[in-house]
């Protein structure tokens, strides 16, 4: 079982990236690596007759579908920031561009 | 001769993590990293299962391979002009190593905290059990979710809900309230029209069912609203139907529908029950049914609605 | 009974496993992506209804097997479409270079 | 029983692994978008036979979810991917 907890932790090794979509996946999978640590260790707390820890495990399935929400927002951002100026890398984003002109989330 | 053959299989679905982990990350190609990534994805769902989460494995396969991997395919799709240009500003040599320097450290680091877990772990599964009879609901994770835990959901809820009106508020100002995502042109007499009609009726049952049994076994509305979205998504990119505009009055009130309802009963449980989100003695499965049940179609919709993306086009009014 | 019920799941499980071993022999031998395709949806998809076949007489009840039954099913049904839409994009892509 | 199961269990896994392997080298996207029918295949076997072994009933869900998400995965490559039906430019043009 030790095996399976190392993924998290090589899941780590994997931030080298200059597209920003693939700055979005590679945060997704370490992500996942955090994911599968805390289940190795809801794995660990087996007992009562259970296979595991089943508060680790609801607060995963609640953590994996947050993951998912901000995945989804921050692609709707990448695609608008795309339609906005042509560019994905803020860098030389030119300046005339009305980036973030109308982001009133939250009301 | 089983714990052995086991210990081989979790080392390899391990390698097969990493490797496609590795690829998601590394592949020189956008398209290539999303399709390991949804492969990453779906051997997760193994990971989880020999780990005995069978309902995360259920949320796993349904969010993790199917709708964060459609996410990200449709991205690349549309992203995919901007490649050439990022591709071209690699990291100079010295970055990478210094970033190969630090993702190192912190590997080493998690790695010596693993070892260093104590044992035997700790575990709240037996206080689970032990109070399990006073909810009614025979899936312990179900349980955790919706009467120990209930705080964290309703707040999951309505980050889900946030999300949207966030990814929503993205959209240019002249289709603002407009059909989110790009209009899908397909045969309608093609072969994905077929599947399109084929697939969503079972999908449903399977949704359903598996929303259904969550009191009991594994499943709950998460991973059945999932199945659910799926479908939709699927009869729309088929082009049988338009996803609505944002603006309609519908669409917004079943986006907020469930975690109202779910604040509504946390609210009746203080003078009820005492305190906010307490259910009064007895009456725990039915509420909790219900508030599943409220929630169910908000997720289903708000799931889909996420992935389909900001409005682009006008409302036809 | 017992016996035979043991039996037919040991052959027909490992006659899927064989179809499996199969696809991907094809997968990695076959020269183009439309034979590779091929491989990979008719032997996996045989290897599955076998294994499926294999645990429905492992099955404790009706649902059980029902359910194995709209698995296979469904991956039928789904891979079929799949590999349909995944040849056409192929030859569209041929044909137009 | 349940060694024979997790055993081919076991090997099923290998074969997708390796046809896994195959299908992410593919020099073409073609090759690629056949990932998700793969695991909905070979996955799905796995699934079976893992939850079997282990007399987990309930794998039979994770199955039938996978099977119907591994196919929305795959219509979804079809209609991003280039030279699919959604859009008719390939790789190489750009």
């Amino acid at each position: 079982m030790c095996a399976a907890l190392l993924i998290g932790a090589g899941a780590y090794g994997l931030i080298v990236n200059a597209h920003p979509l693939r700055k979005i996946l590679a945060f997704n999978v370490i992500g996942a690596g955090v994911f599968l640590l805390f289940g190795a260790i809801a794995h660990r707390g087996a007992g009562a007759g259970l296979g595991g820890d089943p508060v680790p495990q609801a607060l995963l399935i609640t953590g994996i579908v947050v993951a998912f929400s901000a995945t989804a927002l921050a692609v709707a951002l990448l695609l608008r920031l795309f339609g906005a100026s042509n560019s994905v890398t803020l860098a030389d984003a030119p300046p005339s561009s009305p980036v973030g002109a109308d982001d009133s989330a939250g009301e | 001769m089983t714990d052995a053959l086991n210990e081989v299989l979790n080392l390899g679905i391990a390698v097969l993590i990493l490797v496609l982990g590795v690829w998601a990350v590394v592949a020189r190609d956008a398209f290539a990293a999303a399709v390991g990534f949804i492969a990453f994805g779906l051997s997760l769902t193994l990971a989880w299962l020999q780990l005995r989460g069978i309902d995360v494995a259920l949320t796993e396969a349904a969010i993790g391979g199917g709708l964060t991997g459609a996410l990200t395919i449709f991205a690349v799709a549309r992203l995919r002009a901007t490649e050439a240009a990022a591709s071209a500003e690699r990291p100079s040599v010295p970055t990478r190593i210094i970033a190969v320097l630090v993702a190192g450290a912190v590997t080493f680091t998690l790695i010596l905290c693993v070892l260093a877990l104590p044992n035997p772990a700790p575990s709240l599964a037996s206080a689970v059990m032990a109070h399990i009879e006073s909810t009614g609901v025979g899936n312990p994770i179900t349980a955790v979710l919706l009467a120990y835990r209930a705080m964290d959901t309703l707040l999951e809820a309505t980050v889900l809900v946030f999300a949207l009106i966030g990814v929503w508020s993205l959209a240019p100002d002249d289709v603002w309230g407009g059909h989110p995502g790009i209009r899908q042109h397909a045969d309608p007499n093609g072969i994905l029209a077929y599947a399109a009609r084929i697939l969503p009726p079972i999908g449903i049952v399977v949704g359903t069912y598996v929303f259904w049994v969550g009191a009991d076994h594994p499943g709950g509305k998460f991973q059945g609203a999932t199945i659910i979205a799926a479908m939709w998504l699927l009869v729309v990119m088929a082009g049988l139907v338009d996803t609505p505009p944002v603006s309609r009055r519908w669409v917004r009130i079943v986006a907020a529908a469930g975690p109202l309802v779910f604040i509504a009963i946390g609210l009746a449980g203080v003078p009820t029950a005492g305190a906010f989100l307490a259910y009064p003695h007895g009456y725990a499965k039915p509420l909790i049914v219900i508030i599943e049940l409220a929630l169910m179609p908000t997720l289903a919709l708000v799931l889909a609605l996420l992935v389909a993306g900001a409005p682009t086009r006008i409302a036809k009014r | 009974m017992n016996d035979i019920l043991a039996w037919t799941s040991i052959v027909a499980v490992t006659a899927g496993v064989f179809f499996f071993v199969a696809g991907t022999v094809g997968l990695l031998r076959f020269p183009d992506a439309v034979t590779r395709l091929h491989a990979l949806t008719k032997a996996d998809n045989l290897g599955l209804g076998l294994v499926a076949l294999g645990l429905m007489a492992q099955a404790r009840s009706a649902t059980v097997m029902l359910e194995l039954l709209v698995v296979w099913g469904l991956v039928l049904v789904s891979g079929a479409t799949a590999a349909q839409l995944i040849a056409r994009g192929q030859r569209r892509g041929d044909t137009q270079p | 029983m349940s060694e024979f199961l997790l055993a081919a269990a076991g090997f099923v896994l290998l074969t997708v692994a390796v046809g896994l392997v195959r299908i992410l080298r593919g020099p073409a996207n073609v090759d690629r978008m056949m990932a998700a029918q793969l695991f909905g295949t070979g996955g799905v076997a796995a699934v079976l036979l893992l939850g079997a072994a282990t007399g987990a009933a309930a794998a039979i869900d994770v199955a039938l979810t996978l099977a119907l998400l591994a196919a929305f995965a795959s219509f979804a490559f079809v209609k991003a991917a280039p030279g699919g039906d959604g859009a008719p430019a390939t790789d190489r043009d750009r």
